[in-house]
């Protein structure tokens, strides 16, 4: 989290003021119609997913994506009459095995909505395989950081500009991108050793204006064995699990 | 006969708390660690509280624990905790010049003793002991105030006031800076300006 | 650590981490703070201890055998979770549920934030050292637990939801109990409010600590009572009511100030809401069936499965292939205790999900944490981790 | 509308700590008062010397149905076993010698240790051969491979401790009303 | 053993303290609970050590027991010796500064009723020139945790 | 009550003050250099007490109250000369007393 | 003289070569007694049972499972036989010594509390004697506590120091500066006190309140000082931000395991004991019966009767009581289908019986004394050596049980609270301390000062 | 394992009464152990809540003498395993099972801990006993709470099993 439209994190501790605007304590406003939503941001080019029978999903296209996301996010954020103030969250779609797709391997679902208006959109932005970056937008949402970093965690797409883009579910020795479809569910990865997290900690430090003279020495223990020896020796195990494939191929239909 | 109970108690009490504090103010001479060091300190302090007491100064003992062992030592182990790094780093504890300077006192122990001997100290039976029933009219003697006479210390009572007044002033006058900067402008979250714009 | 602050003084920091084995952190979070003295300067916060591959792990089964996992997220209301996901599928397929269906999946709804929230203040309270509360509040948890295992045969993983409507109707007698453990959990948060509300200690230790202002709440994407106590009056069962939420009389709970001490009240506050909800929605509770007709989501009647062959082949390919929703995106939402719990659903008509992404409410809530701990003591941290509810289940799912 | 939660506005006799602290103590108290007086004020089970008191149908070890004649009823479709989102029921298949059953389950185990009793499989059997209503949820044990239920052990149940033994999985395909259901059910006087 | 003062002392109230105890009345009672306070943890202690090298053996240690808890994790950053705030310091000071005040005034109390209306003045004057210490002390915000 | 030879308690107190010396001059390390100070001034209170015991009557109190101020001083000077230590030794990294040389600047 | 008849000739110096050892091994007698309060009393203000299932088997009850008390054995004996763990580090002697401090201070301080008024006596040598209800007689006994408690401190800071873990060393640093800070509120709320007696004897403080009334009524705010002080320096809740659990796991101890872990526990309560005998000490008259002016030692000798009576009456129907609840919670188990019904119906009945002979046996005691025992035909007030030395025995008996009852009384108020409140934040402890406390406790004592002189 | 609704683990044992009298060491130390477990609750997800279930009034660990609940492992007896252990969590577990100090007892609470229950995927592990030994294992997702009180109790019986003498004979 660096600073957030170049003010500090910080403020003064104690000014804590009532910070309540008029319409957060009102009913919420009625908002726009999806075809209103559409038409408002027309000039992005987006195109409306066919995909997506029950909301309202617009595309935007690998190529554009690049250089529209931000512009794009940033109006919807700061439009009078959008007002999407809230990302709720980011969710990735690989298209590896989906039926009849055409088109980028993966997509990106912003998913936003209004707290003053009563109206979600939300943004798929589409991502090449060979060439999966995209802006970040952590300084436009600061939710975005942490699910930017999820997204890069299991999906494996880089946000350029990200501050700390380190993975956030899976344990730092983690290999993969584990929501790929081309990643074995069962594909176990042990971790040895947990991360100290020292970088994170400082980098902390430096955004609130700290300046790091001597970090702190890292004692690592003993990273973990692969497996216990008294549980090893009694055999208890490895225990195959039931194959439901199996069953079904045994029993049939 | 309980007399001699009472002498024998005495001689072997105030050896033993010598012996005490000998043996640990030599090991604050040794210590490693300031630490070490500290609690050597304190041992000390409680031998010769118990010899205070065993001399008839009941009152000075219970403060010498009071003050001594339980106040001034323990800002002492404070500070020491504070610091943290106050490991003596040499790794032979005295070097060639500190071994000289410690031998030195030992021939002012040498010209001290030799006067003490010298005198003769004859133990005064009518010295008062000096529990709190003694000390305390002794110290408000208030037949001194104007218009009496006697003695009291009750002006030293006040001057107390004063150098703790002093002392402390002066050691935060000495710790201010780095207590001011230690005094972070943390906040609580701020509010997040440009982040959202919720309406204006 | 040695550090210069902003005014060039050097500085030494204390490292220590909190958690995750750590009685605040519930075993799965952990903060990575440097103190000076008792203050936290600056905090990293550290999830995924207990990432178990949720998403990973529907894309194997059938949309059925979600339901399960969908119990594990937020552990402390499985039911809202169940009912949040059975509901975004069956948007897929475009059903209504039957009335007593929603009625009932509105009280069981109500009665899980009743008892999430109460897990919530009790813990949130042993962290501040007031230990009693927690069985005060828990003897009466397990009387609604007494209820769910008559109602689902489970205590805490009901999985109660089937697609398409219930996993079974409600037992006879059901409304009665129900009557009475609201008159109990009344009585219950009436103690406990009484025991700290005016409790000047327990005050001094909530009162203006932690505070997120409504902008850094709404920028966090926060939800929920958490957003609600930060001053915005927003609730998904008023602002985009489904199942007739509307349609009942309750009113939202906001705070002023966005403190640990507003989130702590909002939650009580919200449990007597939400038992006026209950009494409501067990007013409303007629007889029914509490599954759809549709040969497409629901398991056919047991006695039909027996007897009749269509019937039978049906459940063979239900239980097979279980339910196929139409090819498609669907994102939908529900109201859960700690805020708007979303289910991101890509279908490719087959049998399996083809990605299911949660969008859990705790999640922003612990994006949030370590900035909010920055400045304040080593022992907000505590009270504060327990007011923002973090359900590892949900947050790393 | 919205409530507001009310900021803690202490009079001067809540500030002074000692009144809000009896009032607690009052409540607490109370409570200790009760525990000691009244014989059954405070809940507590009695665990191992009292059994739980489960409702019949609570989601427990599972046990499979027998046929009038004391097999299996199951017929190793598979079913449950694909049903299981934990996939810890392994059956083995085999011919049946009773013609009128294709197959039976030569091998029918269970992992307990791997089940999440979420009552998929016998939601999903077609011939209610096997259920969950044994009411032994308490599974502890030292040994892993006690787990592991197999056939016979998940047979090994008494009649006796079913009285509601109901007549609906009797009417169950391999039930010992199932003929006389059948018919019923095929006249429409099935209930 | 027969001395007049053997476990006496005067009786509450009763007129000019008499010479003191003897050395017996003090030390004994003393001794024997010193040596109890030591007896005790040491006895449960030596019993502790034997007992746990019987019942346990000597060797059942392993290099992450000997690590200091931290949360449980394996890693840790910094060891505990590192600097505390200054505040530590400060709080010992002023304690060390009040003990000594206090010290001061139980011979004051206990000459309190001896005395007049001028034990009372000496007392505002000492606590006045505490007082200032004090409020100096609060000022600089010395006594603030945050 | 009077069992123990004066001239025994001053060879204490003497002994105690030479260790006290040697704890100041030998050691580098500060807070032992302060240590020291402080068992010099204890083994002088005891003295006082010690001597005390030869004066008459109320005269006796005085040997017992110098002590009384001596220590109240000795705080002072623990407080001040602490806070000497800690206004120096921060930024640096040690208590070696030989570090402390540019104090005189 | 052979050593039975030197035995006959002073039962008095016997009784003073004894009772250093008796009191604390008394004291060390309620320690379990408090673990019980603590974790049964725990279980009833939860509506929960709280541990009662541990026994020890016996010939006729076959298991005495004594209310869950049985634990505190096995508690031990599982300390004792746990592992002997030292983290290595430079200082293990500190590692070693530090929990014995506490559990030597607070062995220590007993000594220095009256548990009876002194008994006059006529020594072998024809004078009159006083054997003191203190085991150490000194006139500044309030004094020594106080050193004594400042000692205390050391065994949080060693023990913090020499654990080498961040939490132990954030917990103790927590716990010793609060101790330390409420230390002087404690020094400064007793001073009104003993400004107005004038002494710093514990029992003339106790003997001033027999002839004036409690402390607790001349000086309500010092006492309410007080109890806070003694709460906070016996690290109880409200004030157990040093073990605060939620936040540095176990605090100073985090790192202390088996009997060393024990000996800070038995430290912990030794202390809760301690500080319950001074807030009835000071505060609650001590060993004296009532409040009233002229109810002192002298009147319960006159009336020894009356006063065991009334001491008696009620204790025996508590025991009755006590009786019923254990027999209602026995017909509660008549009721239940247990496994270990009949065990439990015996063992209960033999409560039940125990507790109801013991107290018609109190009953009966306190009608006989009432009816026989009369005391002032035989001595009279101020006149104590017309008593025979019975009188004076019973009475110290009496009142030494006075002492315990009131401080058991508070003691029950340090475990009611800590299961009531939640506990401060650690500067707002620091700012109770330094900012609130002490203030209060400087205008009471000034107050106090003035309206000493001016009543006067 | 038992099966039976109740389970046969209360039978009155008689080696306690014979332990006394003969006053074997022995089964003191097991009669202290078994009647002290203090326990360690790392709890991680879904079965920590049904642990605190077991504290609450209607089950009460206390009884057992087990309420004590330490969160510093040097203090704990016993550590009950109650969650999910992912790889993620699993150096931290087996660092605080290395730091009890002897000696200690674990329970395997949960389809998760004890086998990785349904989560058959790339970050959990298939069961705890990868990391440590068991002493206890309960199923159930999550396993009632009368399913802990029964773990202690079969626990508390594997104590009373416990012979030193034989074991150093064996040990030599
Ligand atoms: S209850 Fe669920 S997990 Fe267990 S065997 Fe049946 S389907 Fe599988
Ligand atoms: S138990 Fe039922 S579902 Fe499972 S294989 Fe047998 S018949 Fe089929
Ligand atoms: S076993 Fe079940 S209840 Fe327990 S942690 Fe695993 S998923 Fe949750």
């Amino acid at each position: 989290m660096t600073s957030v439209g170049g003010v500090p994190y910080h403020s003064s501790k104690n000014d804590i003021v009532d910070t309540a605007k008029p319409w957060m304590r009102e009913a919420m406003k009625p908002g726009l119609t999806d075809e209103q939503l559409v038409s408002a941001l027309q000039l992005f080019g987006l195109r409306r997913d066919t995909k997506d029978r029950w909301n309202l999903t617009l595309v935007l296209a690998a190529g554009d994506a690049r250089s529209k996301l931000r512009d794009l996010v940033s109006f919807l954020r700061d439009d009078q009459s959008l007002r999407m103030n809230t990302l709720l969250d980011i969710s990735a779609i690989d298209y590896l095995s989906y039926p009849n797709h055409r088109g980028p391997r993966f997509a990106l679902v912003y998913l936003f909505k209004s707290l003053e208006f009563r109206h979600r959109v939300m943004i798929k932005v589409e991502v090449e395989e060979d060439d999966a970056r995209l802006p970040s937008i952590h300084d436009l949402y600061r939710i975005a950081d942490w699910t930017e970093r999820e997204v890069w965690d299991q999906m494996g797409i880089v946000f350029t500009g990200h501050p700390n883009l380190k993975r956030i579910l899976n344990h730092h020795e983690f290999v993969g991108h584990p929501l790929r479809k081309d990643y074995p569910c069962q594909k176990r990865q042990k971790l040895s050793i947990n991360d100290p997290m020292v970088d994170q900690l400082e980098a902390r430090l430096r955004e609130l204006g700290y300046t790091v003279v001597e970090s702190g020495e890292v004692h690592l223990g003993k990273p973990i064995a692969a497996k216990h020896q008294s549980a090893a020796e009694q055999g208890q195990v490895d225990r195959p699990r039931a194959k439901s494939e199996g069953a079904i191929g045994a029993g049939g239909l | 006969m309980p007399e001699n109970i009472d002498h024998l108690i005495g001689t072997v009490y105030f050896g033993l708390f010598a012996l005490a504090a000998l043996l640990c103010s030599a090991g604050l001479l040794m210590s490693r660690h300031p630490l070490n060091g500290a609690v050597y300190l304190i041992g000390v302090m409680l031998s010769i509280s118990g010899i205070y007491a065993l001399l008839g100064s009941p009152f000075l003992g219970v403060i010498q624990i009071l003050v001594y062992a339980g106040a001034i030592m323990m800002l002492v182990v404070f500070v020491i905790m504070v610091l943290n790094q106050a490991q003596d780093h040499r790794v032979p504890r005295f070097d060639r010049y500190s071994i000289l300077g410690a031998l030195m006192p030992l021939a002012l122990l040498a010209a001290v003793v030799q006067a003490l001997h010298a005198q003769p100290m004859p133990v005064d039976p009518h010295a008062l002991r000096g529990d709190i029933a003694a000390i305390a009219p002794a110290m408000f003697d208030l037949s001194a105030m104007p218009g009496h006479d006697g003695h009291g210390y009750y002006l030293l009572f006040e001057l107390i006031g004063v150098l703790l007044l002093v002392a402390v002033v002066a050691a935060v006058m000495l710790a201010k800076r780095t207590l001011e900067s230690t005094e972070t402008p943390g906040g609580a979250m701020a509010e997040a300006h440009g982040a959202t714009h919720d309406g204006h | 650590m040695k550090v210069l602050t902003r005014a060039n003084e050097p500085q030494d920091l204390m490292t220590v981490n909190i958690g995750p084995s750590h009685p605040a952190t519930h075993g799965t979070l952990r903060i990575f703070a440097a103190l000076d003295g008792e203050t936290i300067e600056a905090a990293a916060c550290e999830m995924g201890y207990l990432h178990r591959g949720f998403e990973k792990m529907v894309e194997q089964g059938t949309y059925t055998m979600v339901l399960p996992y969908t119990d594990r997220l937020n552990y402390c209301s499985a039911m809202i979770n169940n009912i949040g996901f059975c509901k975004a599928v069956e948007k897929m397929f475009n059903v209504t549920v039957p009335e007593r269906c929603i009625t009932l999946r509105v009280v069981l709804m109500e009665l899980s934030r009743i008892i999430d929230h109460m897990v919530c203040v009790c813990t949130n309270l042993v962290d501040l050292g007031a230990l009693t509360n927690f069985w005060y509040f828990f003897n009466t948890r397990e009387e609604v637990y007494k209820i769910w295992e008559k109602l689902c045969g489970q205590r805490l993983t009901n999985t109660v939801t089937r697609i398409g409507g219930m996993y079974r109707d409600a037992y006879v007698g059901f409304e009665d109990d129900v009557r009475k453990v609201l008159t109990r959990i009344e009585a219950s948060v009436a103690e406990v409010r009484g025991l700290v509300e005016h409790n000047k200690i327990f005050i001094d230790r909530t009162k203006d600590v932690c505070v997120v202002s409504a902008a850094e709440a709404i920028s966090y994407g926060w939800t929920g009572p958490c957003l609600r106590a930060s001053g915005v009056d927003r609730d998904l069962r008023k602002d985009e009511p489904y199942y007739g939420y509307e349609t009942y009389q309750f009113d939202t709970v906001v705070g002023t100030t966005g403190d640990t001490f507003d989130r702590i009240m909002i939650r009580m506050y919200e449990i007597l809401e939400s038992v006026s909800i209950c009494r409501q929605g067990l007013d409303r509770l007629k007889p029914g069936p509490v599954n759809t007709a549709d040969a497409r989501l629901s398991l056919p009647d047991r006695d039909h499965v027996y007897h009749d062959m269509e019937a039978l082949i049906n459940s063979f390919k239900l239980i097979y292939e279980g339910v196929r929703p139409p090819p498609g995106e669907c994102y939908d939402a529900v109201e859960a205790a700690n805020g708007e719990l979303g289910f991101h659903i890509v279908s490719d008509g087959g049998t399996n999900p083809y990605r299911i992404k949660v969008r859990p409410p705790c999640f922003t809530q612990y994006a949030a944490f370590g900035g909010m701990l920055e400045g304040e003591m080593l022992a907000d941290a505590a009270a504060t981790l327990g007011s923002i509810n973090i359900i590892a289940g949900e947050l790393d799912r | 509308m919205a409530k507001v939660v009310a900021r803690p506005n202490l009079t001067f006799w809540e500030k002074i700590y000692f009144v809000e602290i009896f009032k607690g103590l009052a409540t607490t108290f109370g409570h200790a008062k009760k525990s000691l007086v009244e014989a059954d004020h405070f809940k507590t089970l009695n665990y191992p010397d009292v059994p739980p008191d489960l409702p019949r149908d609570y989601r427990a070890r599972h046990r499979l149905m027998k046929r009038p004649d004391g097999t299996p009823r199951c017929v190793a479709c598979f079913m449950c076993s694909t049903a299981c989102p934990a996939r810890c029921i392994n059956i083995v298949a085999e011919e049946s010698p009773d013609h009128h059953i294709e197959k039976r389950p030569a091998k029918f185990e269970i992992d307990l240790l791997l089940c999440v009793f979420c009552g998929f499989c016998v939601e999903a059997c077609p011939c209610d051969a096997i259920r969950m209503d044994t009411r032994q949820a308490v599974l502890a044990g030292d040994n892993r491979r006690d787990f592991v239920v197999g056939r016979e052990r998940m047979m090994d149940w008494d009649p006796k401790d079913y009285p509601l033994e109901d007549i609906q999985s009797q009417k169950a395909p391999g039930g010992s009303l199932h003929a006389k259901a059948l018919e019923e059910f095929k006249s429409g006087t099935y209930h | 053993m027969d001395a007049p003062g053997t476990f006496a002392t005067s009786a509450p109230a009763s007129g000019p303290t008499p010479p003191g105890p003897t050395y017996f009345d003090t030390v004994y009672p003393l001794t024997v609970l010193i040596l109890l306070g030591l007896a005790i943890p040491t006895l449960l202690m030596t019993v502790n050590i034997f007992a746990s090298r019987w019942v346990h053996g000597t060797r059942n240690s392993n290099p992450g027991k000997l690590e200091p808890y931290e949360s449980g994790l394996p890693v840790s950053v910094g060891s505990s010796g590192e600097k505390f705030s200054i505040r530590f310091y400060l709080i010992a000071m002023l304690f060390l500064a009040f003990d000594i005040e206090v010290a001061f005034l139980y011979p004051w109390a206990y000459q309190f009723k001896s005395g007049g209306w001028e034990m009372v003045w000496l007392l505002v004057v000492f606590l006045v020139l505490l007082e200032v210490g004090y409020l100096y002390l609060y000022k600089k915000g010395a006594l603030d945790w945050e | 009550m009077t069992a123990i030879d004066p001239f025994h308690v001053q060879l204490l107190a003497a002994l105690l003050f030479t260790l006290g010396l040697m704890v100041v001059l030998a050691r580098r390390n500060i807070f032992l250099v302060l240590m020291g100070v402080e068992l010099m001034l204890n083994a002088v209170n005891l003295s006082f007490v010690g001597f005390s015991q030869q004066l008459p009557g109320a005269q006796s109190l005085w040997g017992q109250l110098t002590p009384l101020f001596t220590i109240a001083i000795a705080a002072a000077e623990a407080c001040v000369g602490l806070a000497m230590v800690i206004c120096i030794t921060r930024g640096k990294d040690t208590v070696d007393s030989d570090a402390f040389a540019d104090m005189k600047e | 003289m052979s050593v039975i008849e030197w035995i006959q000739a002073h039962p008095y110096q016997i009784a003073g070569l004894i009772l250093p050892i008796a009191i604390p091994l008394i004291l060390f007698q309620v320690l379990p007694l408090l673990v019980l309060l603590e974790r049964r009393g725990a279980g009833f203000i939860q509506d929960r049972a709280g541990p009662n299932r541990a026994y020890i088997p016996a010939p006729f009850i076959k298991r005495i499972r004594g209310f869950g008390i049985i634990y505190t054995m096995t508690d031990l004996v599982k300390l004792v036989f746990k592992e002997n763990f030292v983290p290595p580090f430079a200082f293990k002697s500190f590692y070693w010594a530090a929990p014995a401090i506490p559990v030597a201070t607070g062995l220590l301080t007993p000594a220095l509390l009256p548990w009876f008024a002194p008994i006059p006596f006529v020594n072998s040598a024809h004078q009159l004697a006083w054997l003191n209800g203190t085991l150490i007689t000194s006139n500044s006994g309030l004094l020594l506590l106080f050193a004594l408690g400042s000692l205390t401190v050391y065994g949080v800071v060693l023990g913090s120091w020499s654990s080498n873990s961040k939490y132990s060393l954030l917990g103790g640093m927590r716990a010793s500066a609060m101790m330390i800070s409420y230390e002087v509120s404690m020094g400064l709320s007793v001073l009104g006190m003993l400004l107005i007696v004038g002494s710093f004897s514990l029992t003339d403080i106790v003997e001033w309140q027999g002839s004036h009334t409690w402390g607790i009524i001349v000086q309500p705010v010092g006492f309410a000082l007080f109890l806070v002080s003694m709460f906070a320096e016996c690290n109880r809740n409200p004030f157990d931000v040093a073990e605060g659990e939620s936040e540095i796991v176990g605090g100073f101890h985090t790192e202390y395991a088996g009997v060393k872990f024990m000996m800070f526990m038995t430290g912990e309560y030794l202390h809760v004991l301690v500080a319950s005998a001074l807030l009835a000490t000071i505060y609650c008259g001590g060993y004296q019966l009532l409040p009233i002016p002229g109810y002192d030692t002298a009147w319960v000798k006159a009336n020894l009767g009356l006063v065991l009576a009334i001491l008696l009456v009620p204790t025996g129907a508590l025991l009755l009581f006590a009786a019923s609840l254990v027999n209602g919670r026995r017909s509660h188990y008549a009721k239940t289908n247990s496994v270990d019904r009949d065990l439990r119906l015996r063992e209960y009945g033999v409560y039940v019986a125990a507790f109801a002979g013991l107290g018609l046996m109190m009953l009966a005691g306190a009608v006989a004394a009432f009816m026989f025992l009369k005391t002032s035909s035989v001595g009279a007030p101020g006149r104590e050596l017309l008593y025979p030395g019975w009188v004076n025995i019973v009475t110290a008996v009496v009142q030494f049980h006075i002492v315990i009852g009131k401080t058991l009384f508070f003691a029950l108020i340090f475990i009611w609270v800590r299961w009531t409140l939640p506990r401060f934040r650690y500067d707002q402890i620091m700012a109770l301390g330094w900012k609130v406390m002490l203030n209060i406790a400087l205008v009471n004592l000034l107050v106090t000062a003035i309206l000493a002189k001016a009543i006067k | 394992m038992t099966f039976k609704p109740v389970p046969a683990a209360v039978t009155p044992d008689n080696s306690m009464g014979d332990a006394f009298i003969t006053t074997r060491v022995d089964a003191v130390i097991n009669w202290g152990r078994r009647n002290s477990l203090w326990p360690f609750p790392f709890g991680t997800a879904c079965c920590a809540i049904e642990f605190m279930g077991v504290v609450s009034s209607m089950f009460d660990i206390s009884r057992f003498g087990a309420e004590l609940v330490r969160f510093s492992p040097r203090q704990a007896d016993l550590i009950i395993i109650a969650g999910t252990v992912t790889y993620k969590q699993a150096p931290v577990l087996r660092r605080i099972y290395e730091q009890m100090c002897e000696p200690k007892w674990v329970i395997s609470a949960g389809a998760c801990a004890t086998s990785g229950g349904f989560y058959d995927c790339y970050c959990t592990v298939p069961g705890i006993d990868e990391i440590i030994p068991v002493d206890i294992y309960i199923a159930g997702c999550p396993p009632r709470p009368e399913a802990f009180l029964e773990a202690i109790v079969q626990l508390q019986n594997k104590i009373e099993r416990e012979n030193r003498v034989e074991q150093k004979a064996v040990g030599a």
